[in-house]
């Protein structure tokens, strides 16, 4: 279809990029005859904002004077998209479909002979309201594209932030150290602990080493006993390690298997099989 | 410790803002002393500050809500590599809406939709809001008391801007529309220049 | 920016450690350049900073979990002036809940219920859990399967510990209770070692 509208192109904001990506191959220009690919067509409405956007498109395409519309291959080429969006896409049709009836409205009008003597408002240009929203549209989706390559924080550049050592983050409770023991001093205080649960100094490091053998095995999967103890902690790292594992052994959180003796150990989190 | 000297308040100022939230204020960083060493002192020393800084990858800076630590641009492409996740890419849907809520501000989102010519998605609003870069101020008076968004100083904060004058500037077709009137008042019985402002507002509205 | 020189290298680290939400280890921190300088040279440079940074009122420490900036606590009387509200508190049962862990690890919750002898409630587990100072590292091959609860090094990093041993010693009142459950062993006919075990298991469960 050969509509008077369609120029060859120049250069606008509407094109300074790829309109979109159809399989993989970079769509430059919308096409400009009747045919629209099936699979494009809803590429080609995401590459627009709405029916205003797409009005300028195809005024700016086509190198029109943007204050003095040709309605008529105008509002055509419209239709043409519109209805090939209809087909396809009916809930996005709707702004489009209101933008078809008022341009539809302003070709109308402009047939009309003008009345010598009009009211004030007749008085106006038709196309005045029309173009009036294009510009501003133009206006405001330029003012988009000048905002967006503002300098941004998180993208252009990071605000700093360091650490207050006592306010940890911001709003969140404080708590010292003093506060933990004191916490467990007088949980222990008050329901008068059994030896089991009396926690020495030396003993803690066990617990410390239970926890990091634990976060090893994470995932279920078989480790290799001997890999568990860390030889550059020296001879007292590895018999805490071996406690801890023993503890573990003992408070059923990880199961060992040996298949064979002299075979290799494996160790492995109790609850492993839940995970498989 | 006693800040005694201008350089020991320089040191609490400067730590305050490394590790201050959000933009401190001069006055805020008044509060930092007692007695208060007052505005003069404290803008002092922020400008030697600014200069003592001048050559490293973190710079202060002046913005809508007063002063902070960023890095420059430049380190950027560095930092970058540490991070998970990419600041996120905005749509154009969303990038216009925040353009006419900063430009053309307080807005409805009637105000926008006309403006688009499409409807505009509680998600596109609600993305801008989660940012912290706009808010609702008000509503307007009219049927439905609809909500009016404007842009907060966070936003202003994030694109480096001190106020929403530092905006870029709109584009010439301010002038292409001032043509368009012209043309119209002498092609045609236009109306007057009140009877345009008038109409404007009741678009507003 | 091309960071060529190591000083270049220096601010760059810097710049990083001064944006970092947490601590970064030198892996991380090599991760900034391309190539790769080393660890050893990224280490000196840190090394450097943690001196050029000596005289001010943030400081770069090296945690568990890698290095971070963070204020000098003599600076706290000055930045405590800042805040508008004091921060909120966690309650005794959070506190609590998260002593035992601490001391405990790896506990279920229903070990934790039996030292506290009461119920602990889900939502202080979520807290501390949220806080990212606990979490799950296995379970307990019980009936239920319970959940075991440890301290992340977070919790180290954020307690300024750098492993479990520096957590306070349980001083003289553990001791002294520490004899009146012995003298109560020697006394009464105390539950053996088996039975307060299943006893505990039985409750927890």
């Amino acid at each position: 279809m050969n509509l008077p509208l369609d120029l060859p192109p120049h250069e606008t904001v509407a094109e300074r990029e790829a309109v979109a990506r159809i399989y993989g191959e970079p769509l430059l220009e919308l096409p400009r005859d009747l045919y629209i690919p099936p699979d494009a067509l809803e590429v080609i409405l995401e590459a627009f904002e709405g029916p205003l956007d797409l009005l300028l498109y195809l005024i700016r395409k086509s190198n029109l004077d943007i204050l003095d519309i040709p309605m008529a291959p105008l509002t055509n080429q419209y239709l043409v998209y519109v209805e090939a969006m209809r087909r396809n896409n009916l809930e996005l049709a709707a702004d489009y479909l209101l933008m078809a009836a008022m341009l539809l409205e302003i070709k109308s009008r402009m047939l009309l002979p003008r009345p010598p003597k009009a009211v004030e408002d007749d008085g106006l240009d038709p196309r005045a309201e029309l173009v009036r929203r294009l510009l501003e549209y133009e206006q405001m989706k330029m003012a988009a594209a000048r905002l967006d390559v503002l300098p941004r924080a998180g993208r252009d550049f990071e605000w700093v932030g360091v650490v207050v050592t006592e306010r940890i983050v911001e709003r969140q409770p404080e708590v010292s150290l003093h506060e933990l023991q004191v916490a467990w001093l007088r949980i222990m205080k008050r329901v008068r602990l059994t030896r089991h649960h009396t926690v020495r100094r030396d003993e803690l490091s066990v617990r410390e080493h239970m926890s990091m053998v634990l976060r090893r095995l994470e995932g279920g999967a078989f480790v290799v006993f001997d890999s568990l103890f860390d030889l550059k902690l020296g001879a007292a790292g590895v018999v805490v390690c071996f406690l801890a594992v023993l503890e573990l052994v003992k408070e059923r959180m990880i199961n060992l298997a040996q298949t064979d003796a002299f075979a290799p150990i494996y160790v492995r989190l109790a609850d492993a099989s839940e995970h498989a | 410790m006693q800040a005694n000297t201008p350089e020991d308040c320089k040191r609490v100022i400067e730590a305050a803002l490394l590790v201050a939230s959000a933009p401190l204020a001069v006055s805020q960083l008044r509060r930092l002393f007692e007695p208060d060493p007052g505005s003069e002192l404290v803008r002092r020393l922020l400008d030697e500050l600014r200069t003592d800084w001048s050559d490293r990858g973190v710079e202060l800076v002046q913005l809508a809500s007063g002063w902070r630590f960023q890095t420059r641009a430049e380190y950027q492409v560095y930092l970058d590599r540490l991070k998970d996740e990419r600041s996120p890419r905005y749509s154009r849907a969303v990038l216009e809406t925040l353009a006419i809520i900063a430009y053309r501000q307080p807005v409805t989102r009637g105000d926008i939709e006309e403006v688009r010519g499409v409807a505009v998605s509680p998600s596109v609003i609600k993305t801008l809001e989660s940012r912290g870069w706009i808010d609702v101020v008000g509503h307007r008076d009219t049927p439905g008391r609809p909500a009016l968004f404007a842009t907060t100083k966070r936003f202003l904060d994030e694109m480096g801007l001190r106020t929403l004058t530092e905006l870029p500037a709109l584009t010439d077709i301010e002038r292409i529309m001032e043509l368009v009137d012209t043309q119209e008042i002498t092609q045609s019985a236009a109306p007057t220049d009140e009877e345009a402002h008038d109409e404007s507002v009741e678009r507003g509205g």
